[in-house]
């Protein structure tokens, strides 16, 4: 299989999905002439041409609803976001708009949106830039939320997320745009609302999405190594729709559970997660469910303390631990 | 950039005081071809209106609606000329104040009541409610609650419209007060740099809830004269004449359809009733000021003069016109009654298509819903 | 001990602290002229006059970015939003501006704001009206979060809030503006961040905020007379900073708890609550938390089926059976 | 509303070929007050500015600098000639461009170039960053890095001042890409509606990020045209040109003092490398266009120019300005580097004034900060 970088996998999924069916549109600030910000679009304005792939102004409002109300015609848009914390400025059109029509419609309307664009902190770019909203948005109804953590995923979601009927947000991660995985040249969807267990484990279940997976990962190798702990690690792939039965299925197995993710924690995720897995598995835990977020406060911009307020191995080993003591 | 007709400032109150110049819009080429028939038809059409929303005070009265009602009496004149020049490929879309455009487009007025009542027979099965009238089957996009969150939506349809090719425009209406949103203001770039065929309605009716148009715009002249600095066409339009609204509303479609280029029209208009039914309308306006209006420029009672004079109208088939639009509205008010409400069910029903349509093919098996 | 209305309670501290302080200026949509969409501020322009009470365009992104600008330099602006629902077309500003620009700026800078108006459901207005969110707005540290439940609390919580240095966003419910209950005339305030237990018991910890408690008060009274069961019921009042000390000592006591909040479930305050809780209290716990949310869907309009979706004390009644069982 | 100056329209490149008509700026009483002395300091503080910046490349160059770096070379004039005209109850806010307006507010290079390297002595102690400098005491309100997000920001501390009854004003700086944010229109309509004493400039150099102006705004002549919509006054302006930047500002300024009015400047400047340092500058313009802005439009080239030909200014005096500002540069990079990085424990401090200040009296005890 080929090895490809996330970057790449995001682009050939788009490129794909315009081949495959013209009303699909690439939009956003600086994605055709300039290539991308991050150069995810790179050569998609060549090969497609300015009808498919077009550059907007810096008005996410304005650029954002417009997708939403192209895509209740039947037109497929893929907006890309620079950062996702620039949805805050559109925040009304991404929320009300693209979750709400179908609802309040009866059922008569569907939104076949796409947003994207990196959802991260760790670059050294400050509080505002540095937003992870996915429990923020995952928590209105209407909305799919999914976060790649590895090129094969982030292909097969974003072609899964273009062909899906309803609005789907994909946050990546500038931080992963560099990573190399295989990825198949043929045709394969990643389905929204699979999680995937990344490793198998007996001793402790760490959940994890986006990048904290990887950092998980990097922690599961080196307790295994360093302290003969085998992790399970569980990569939610897709916040909304959630995959409970993986998640619990795992729980039931290790009976400890260790959730990371790169989010605030207040109203996080993995307090979402936290609920669910006392709920549903309540008797099959033998230690309190602990977590690794980043640290409350707004995101710092020296990186040096930034690369500690963001979950890293280290902090995700001593939690680990913590919850097998 | 097309020079615009009226430059002249009008604003509340006083388009009372003053008519907007017109330029002889009964000569208009869109109302030159105006049959009888036709005629009659939008004077129906305008009554229906004003009879279905005087009907729904009653039913609100009853404690049948709860929530918001903003009724558009007084406004008629603009969804009827306006949505009247419109072509099969020509589409709406509008604020919560939204029932003359529904019925414009041609929804039945037993759907609306029944929305307005929360139930299964609705337009929308009584989960959008007043404000949110949708029937995309008729090229009506609502219907939204947000002040101004509409107008992206609207240059995403005439967007989308001219990606597929297709000779048509969308209508984006919204108030006065609306103007003063960031999203506003972004649609206007986009449609203007984008050249999309986009026609952008201010209802200007004075008021935004319970602040003059004064009190919430700066101004140099008017409203619509903010187009300018989009480098986009716009026009002032008498609301009370609806040979005035079809003139300028065929023009600004012409442009959309020929030029690919978006129109801001400012239409002069008034509401009787307060903003909506919980606005007790007392402290921002005289009621001397509303009788004048109700008198000099009801868009109805001007029209029906109007025809009268032409002669393709009689007192006689008016009244009637009247008495079975008032029918029309009690059959409505009794069909809303007689429907069922919604089961509970339902509250999970029409979130997501890909859960609605799930079938063997659908892949994903994650919970979205749970109670 | 005067009995007055929530709205007169939130309007008493609005008119004590513009006589307290001459930089409190109170600003919003239709608050002064019209003397408030729901009347809360009626008579303060008559009493402070134009300066103080100040009528706003519908910019909601524009008013309040000038109020936080204005903040900066020591005025004290209580913003009214007609709804929290429309802080969705000024998150940018309620977020990232109020948030951040104190850390940012390395503490040079504070932002005395305060935001209010109504955050809640059950008013047959549809889904765009009737958000609730407390949750992902106090995601974001950098911000207070505040949901008083009774006129008391009310007034409390505001004055509390007006004279706060830090952001403070009062979330309130139409639903009680016309509830009733003692209002001392003197000056007080209810210091942010400490919960209250509304009703002491043994048999059950509820935790709740906003007309939740209220509702979970009416089911705790029904528990009581038709089964017997004492259920305490602790009022957060404050979401942000969060008081986990009262919740804690609840459920050492009772060992069961139910959790109550008419925000939609999935990453909802009460998710944190739920994390806290067996992070905090594993050992303790009897039985899985239980939890009532509005049901999982964009609001719906029909009065009937919203009834349903927002928590009821029937509702409530259920879980707690449920955790008890 | 007063009549502007300058309408015509002139955006990039014209503004090479052609540049705006002044009006003998250099006879302006704000530019004919000005001594010798004061000359050469505004030439001594754009150099300044300049060596700052050239010097952060190469730390940015060194990896000590990560993140974004958003260069002010070619702009110097705008900051230079905006804020020396200001008092001392006048205030300014910018985007993430902002070490220009920084160092001319009187900021230091030391803590400037110790926050771009996260360093504690840094102006925001390492938690700004380079986007998001702040000097509170001299009354530099910052550094903001949502586009267009300190308009409404920039419009409350101009009401802040009307409201404590300063005769002062705020200078609100934006790009020439952020005019077509909502935030801004906003913040347009409530300055004019409430006739607060802000000056929004435009600072157009042409791109927002690899977008030129004419394909990011849709325009009848000029951006700050958008000003008439709302009734406000707005001016071109020669940003290239010192005096002409100092005349203009003036005249707002006493607009602003004087009738609590504000003003829209849209200047016309250039800046010489990419938008920030991660834009390798490949796709949107040609080297050629630099290159001449770099010699035919230099700021810090003009000016020297000028004083040499006014005979205040010698080619020894500019060299040892030159040469100075450097050696304070390189010395700002060393302080930086022997600087400490905050400790750990900073992290979850400067969230809340309440829990910074937290003393006897305060009450809350809820817990706000957890790891
Ligand atoms: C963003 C937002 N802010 C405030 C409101 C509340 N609101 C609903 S209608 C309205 C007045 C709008 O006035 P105008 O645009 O003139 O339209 P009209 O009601 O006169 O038709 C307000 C303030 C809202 N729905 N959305
Ligand atoms: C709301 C928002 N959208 C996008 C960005 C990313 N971004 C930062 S600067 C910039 C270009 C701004 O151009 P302009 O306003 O002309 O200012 P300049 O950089 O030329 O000084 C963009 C798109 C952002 N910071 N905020
Ligand atoms: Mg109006
Ligand atoms: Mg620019």
């Amino acid at each position: 299989m080929p090895v490809i970088s996330y970057r790449e996998a995001l682009r050939a999924a788009m490129r794909e999905e315009l081949q495959r069916d013209e009303n699909v549109v690439i939009m956003g600030e600086e994605v055709a002439q300039f290539n991308g910000a991050y150069k995810v679009t790179e050569g998609l304005l060549a090969e497609f041409g300015p009808k498919r792939v077009v550059d907007t102004p810096i008005s996410e409002a304005g650029f954002i609803g417009l997708g939403i109300g192209a895509s209740m015609l039947g037109i497929r848009p893929v907006m890309e976001l620079m950062f996702w914390s620039f949805s805050y400025v559109a925040f009304d059109q991404v929320i009300n708009n693209a979750a709400n029509i179908r609802y309040m419609s009866g059922g008569q309307i569907n939104v076949p949106i796409v947003i994207r664009g990196p959802a991260n902190g760790g670059t050294n770019v400050g509080a505002t830039h540095s937003h992870t909203p996915e429990n923020i948005i995952a928590n209105h109804p209407g909305i799919k939320v999914v976060c790649p953590a590895t090129p094969y995923d982030a292909k097969g979601l974003m072609k899964a997320a273009i062909r899906d009927n309803d609005p789907v947000y994909v946050m990546e991660n500038t931080i992963l745009y560099n990573d190399r995985g295989e990825v198949p040249e043929e045709d394969y969807i990643v389905p929204i609302g699979l999680a995937e267990v990344k490793r198998a484990g007996t001793d402790l279940t760490i959940v994890a999405h986006g990048r904290a997976t990887i950092t998980a990962l990097k922690a599961a190798e080196r307790l295994a190594s360093e302290q003969n702990i085998q992790a399970e690690v569980v990569d939610l792939r897709s916040i909304r729709p959630l995959d409970e039965e993986t998640i619990l299925e795992s729980v039931r197995k290790t009976n400890r559970v260790l959730l990371v993710e790169e989010n605030k924690p207040f109203c996080g995720v993995d307090a979402q997660i936290a609920y669910l897995i006392q709920s549903k598995a309540f008797d099959y835990l033998d230690a309190p469910i602990g977590r690794v977020s980043s640290i409350d406060a707004p995101q710092i911009y020296c990186k040096k303390l930034e690369d500690v307020q963001i979950p890293n191995p280290d902090r995700v080993i001593a939690a680990a631990l913590e919850v097998l003591r | 950039m097309p020079a615009p007709k009226n430059t002249k400032a009008v604003t509340h109150p006083e388009s009372l005081k003053e008519e907007l110049p017109a330029n002889a819009p009964e000569k208009h080429p869109v109302n030159q071809g105006l049959g009888a028939e036709e005629k009659v038809r939008l004077y129906r059409q305008m009554v229906r209106i004003r009879h279905f929303e005087q009907r729904s005070i009653r039913v609100y009265q009853q404690g049948k609606i709860g929530g918001f009602l903003h009724l558009y009496v007084g406004q008629e004149a603009v969804a009827a000329g306006t949505i009247s020049v419109l072509g099969p490929d020509d589409h709406v879309i509008t604020g919560y104040r939204d029932h003359g455009h529904a019925l414009m487009v041609g929804m039945g007025m037993n759907e609306c009541m029944a929305e307005l009542t929360g139930k299964l027979t609705g337009c929308s099965k009584g989960k959008g409610g007043s404000m949110h009238y949708f029937a995309p089957d008729k090229n009506f996009w609502g219907g939204h609650g947000i002040v101004g969150g509409q107008a992206p939506l609207g240059s995403g349809i005439a967007y989308a419209l001219k990606y597929a090719g297709k000779k048509g425009c969308c209508l984006c209406y919204m108030g006065d007060g609306a103007v003063n949103q960031g999203a506003v203001h972004e649609a206007f770039n986009l449609a203007s740099l984008w050249d999309l065929p986009v026609i952008f309605i201010i209802e200007n009716n004075g008021y935004s809830m319970g602040t003059s148009q004064a009190r919430s715009s700066a101004l140099a002249g008017s409203l619509a004269q903010r187009a300018e600095g989009y480098g986009m066409a716009w026009e002032l339009v008498n609301g009370h004449d609806l040979y005035a609204v079809r003139a300028a509303t065929a023009d600004a479609v012409r442009r959309a359809h020929e030029e690919n280029k978006p129109t801001v029209m400012e239409i002069f208009t008034y509401r009787y009733f307060g903003h909506s039914m919980a606005d007790p309308d007392k402290t921002y306006r005289q009621k001397d000021e509303i009788k004048e209006y109700r008198e000099k420029r009801d868009p109805i009672i001007l029209w029906e003069k109007q025809l009268l004079q032409e002669g393709v109208l009689t007192k006689e088939v008016a009244e009637q016109i009247n008495a079975e639009a008032q029918a029309e509205a009690d059959a409505a008010a009794k069909f809303a009654d007689d429907s069922p409400f919604p089961g509970v069910e339902t509250i999970t029903q029409d979130i997501y298509w890909e859960e609605d349509n799930r079938g063997a093919e659908t892949s994903g098996r994650g919970t979205i819903v749970f109670g």
